[in-house]
């Protein structure tokens, strides 16, 4: 998990004060537990929620309270509740600043899919692609690479894209990607990792920030 | 201060028997959160409420609420946004015994929320572009395409309330809001599960959420 | 005034229990008073409100509280308020049982036109013709005759139509005219008028009740 | 617990300069209930506010909120369902130098709503066969005629709620509410006009009615 949890805290670094932010189900998640006393960043649920904070303790759940990925969360002070419609029509109508969402795959103009898996019957979408086109920015948390060590960011998604718009950043455990002009551009390296292993795990053509 | 307007208070089982063979009902709830279970499951009781087509988010999780109607085949059609979680809808369908609609989370509470507002369909870019605007009419508004949804409604909506007052004013408990005031809107007949009956003006007229106009009646679950 | 308070009374018996009813401008406004304890009826007012009460005594007005035609309200115990949004929603979507509307003139297959005055720029519409459409039950009030001693019933308006949906009920002061397979039915005299008035003084077709 | 993402308490002439020569403005209020009067009349102070298009289903009366605004000719183009009561708008309207765009109540109240929620047009069966369905697309559903209408946003809203917590979360003041809570979704820049300012938790999470993410800025008028 704790690359999991490396990815979201690099996420979190991208996160600025005053903005609305929806965290998708997996990595994204994880983005609340990184960002501490931030108390610049408003979390948004979309079942119904502003003001989502970290998840209680041990024993403290309130069944009444959950976010998007049906986990036990808590309330700040200022918080508000409201319908599906609402928050959905809060999310389409760009009130919602910043949408973190996972992905299966990333295409060379960073479009995401992340709702249809390979082989299996489409049961499944919740609110990813209102998220995408509603969002004035859309961060992508994702491993590099899948769990059979294959390069999510490929030049073409094999499977459904979630939406024809794309990331604004993708942020992996090895690297960000700036989204600019149509096309991925390198802007960070990740310590730990070099360019040369950057180049090797993505399949996706990237271009390299200018100096 | 009873009225005649006021919602009626009626038993688990009549409110069950006014689900008839082949409705289509909407079911509260995210997951199990704001899901009238006591209502859903009263239905396995009632061998008519069958051949449903069921509006929800889900069909619940499998052997709860919505799930347990799934195993013993009262849903014939199922229309929301997430399936995946119950193994049991996936099997179904894959065994063309469950017919499935998968709406984007969004623009399902829209179309619910138009077919309690009285607007016929709505224009979103929601899903433009990908497999889910398949059979839908495209249309481009300042050059971005958006896709052409219908309203959605119902015959009887299952709600779950946190509160109502003796009128039937409504409000919920947190995320368990979710859907439920929007389905509130959208059926012929509305019943709402509650947890407590509070006496007309206990309840702020300010913080009302689904004023009583809508609601037909209350079942009490303590 | 007390022409229109008759015919505020006689709409007001056509009201039942359990129904939700909007009142127009004018006319309809006064059935308000006409309901006495009636506790039944519930009033909706399009500006956001459930739950309207008779009018506030000398001095007591709310100024947060105003019907439809900007007049001083009160509140029942159980009201509650909404946005400009939701109150028609509920009247599109059929929430609103009965809409009691003003008329210019009402032709002969019981469509109002109620928004447009004679000579006048179309500068004002409000609600009527959400109402017309939404309410599932609309009862037209209405005096018999303009000022002018002109009939309001007639065989075509020569005023612009509020909305191609006719009302279910027309009352006036002289008569009740029930909708009926797309024209007016007599079906009721009101005392001290008789058929003879009313025959001369309509100038749109009608067909007697049978008996 | 102030936070940057509060809305900012500024003064009447600091939001009154945020209404820019040729801005569309969203103004809240039904009549003078829940308009943004001393909002709207500091305008008037400001000479860049002109050349205005006004949604407001009024324009207030003579003399009186938006009715100073049109009498001082900054009003180019209302768009709204009532302007009958207004008799210097009914005036400037016949010497043309008052563009006018009349829509039915609730379909103007939905189009501010879609506005801001990211429907581009909707299909309603209101005024359809109407004077007022000239020049609009006219589509059938299960027979019957729809007209098409198009989403209304605005650059500045105005707007009038009873109470704002520190983040900005609003709560109304009855049938002072109106189109308030409407408009605050559908402009780009939205300030409210208050009667008081409370601490953050002192307005009970059920009954928020705007919450802060839709309001840039307050402005405290005890």
């Amino acid at each position: 998990m704790s690359v999991q949890r490396d990815i979201a805290r690099r996420v979190a670094g991208h996160l600025r004060d005053g903005e609305v932010v929806n965290l998708g189900i997996g990595i994204p998640t994880l983005v609340a537990d990184s960002l501490g006393d931030r108390e610049g960043v408003v979390l948004q649920t979309e079942n119904g929620m502003l003001g989502v904070g970290p998840a209680p303790g041990e024993g403290e759940a309130d069944p009444a309270l959950v976010n998007a990925g049906k986990l036990p969360i808590t309330a700040l002070p200022g918080a508000s509740y409201f319908s599906s419609s609402t928050s959905f029509a809060f999310i389409r109508g760009g009130h919602v600043t910043t949408s973190i969402l996972g992905a299966l795959q990333i295409d060379g103009r960073g479009r995401i899919a992340n709702w249809a898996l390979p082989g299996r019957p489409i049961l499944g979408v919740g609110g990813a692609m209102d998220l995408l086109v509603g969002a004035r920015r859309v961060i992508a948390a994702t491993t590099h690479l899948t769990k059979d060590g294959e390069p999510k960011l490929v030049a073409e998604c094999a499977l459904p894209l979630t939406a024809e718009r794309p990331a604004d950043l993708v942020v992996t455990e090895a690297a960000t990607f700036t989204v600019r002009d149509g096309g991925l551009v390198l802007t960070e390296v990740a310590p730990g990792f070099d360019r040369a292993w950057v180049a090797a795990h993505t399949a996706a053509p990237f271009r390299e920030e200018e100096a | 201060m009873p009225r005649v307007t006021a919602a009626t208070l009626i038993s688990l089982d009549d409110a069950a028997a006014l689900v008839p063979r082949g409705a289509t009902i909407m079911v509260g709830g995210f997951g199990l959160v704001g899901k009238p279970v006591a209502l859903v499951e009263r239905l396995l009781e009632h061998p008519e409420a069958t051949e449903l087509t069921v509006i929800s988010n889900n069909v619940g999780e499998p052997g709860k609420g919505l799930g347990r109607l799934l195993a013993e085949g009262r849903i014939a059609k199922a229309i929301g946004s997430y399936f995946t979680s119950n193994r049991d809808a996936v099997l179904a369908h894959a065994e063309g015994r469950l017919e499935v609609e998968l709406l984007p989370q969004g623009t399902m509470s829209e179309a619910i929320r138009a077919g309690g507002a009285g607007i016929a369909a709505f224009y979103v870019a929601t899903a433009a572009g990908t497999l889910l605007a398949e059979g839908k009419e495209t249309r481009e508004f300042d050059g971005v395409p958006h896709l052409l949804q219908h309203a959605l409604r119902a015959d009887v909506a299952l709600l779950r309330a946190r509160r109502a007052d003796e009128l039937g004013n409504l409000v919920y408990e947190k995320t368990a809001r979710n859907f439920n005031p929007d389905m509130a809107t959208a059926a012929d007949l509305v019943i709402a599960q509650v947890d407590e009956v509070v006496p007309v003006g206990a309840i702020d007229p300010e913080a009302v959420v689904t004023p009583h106009l809508l609601v037909d009646h209350l079942v009490l679950t303590p």
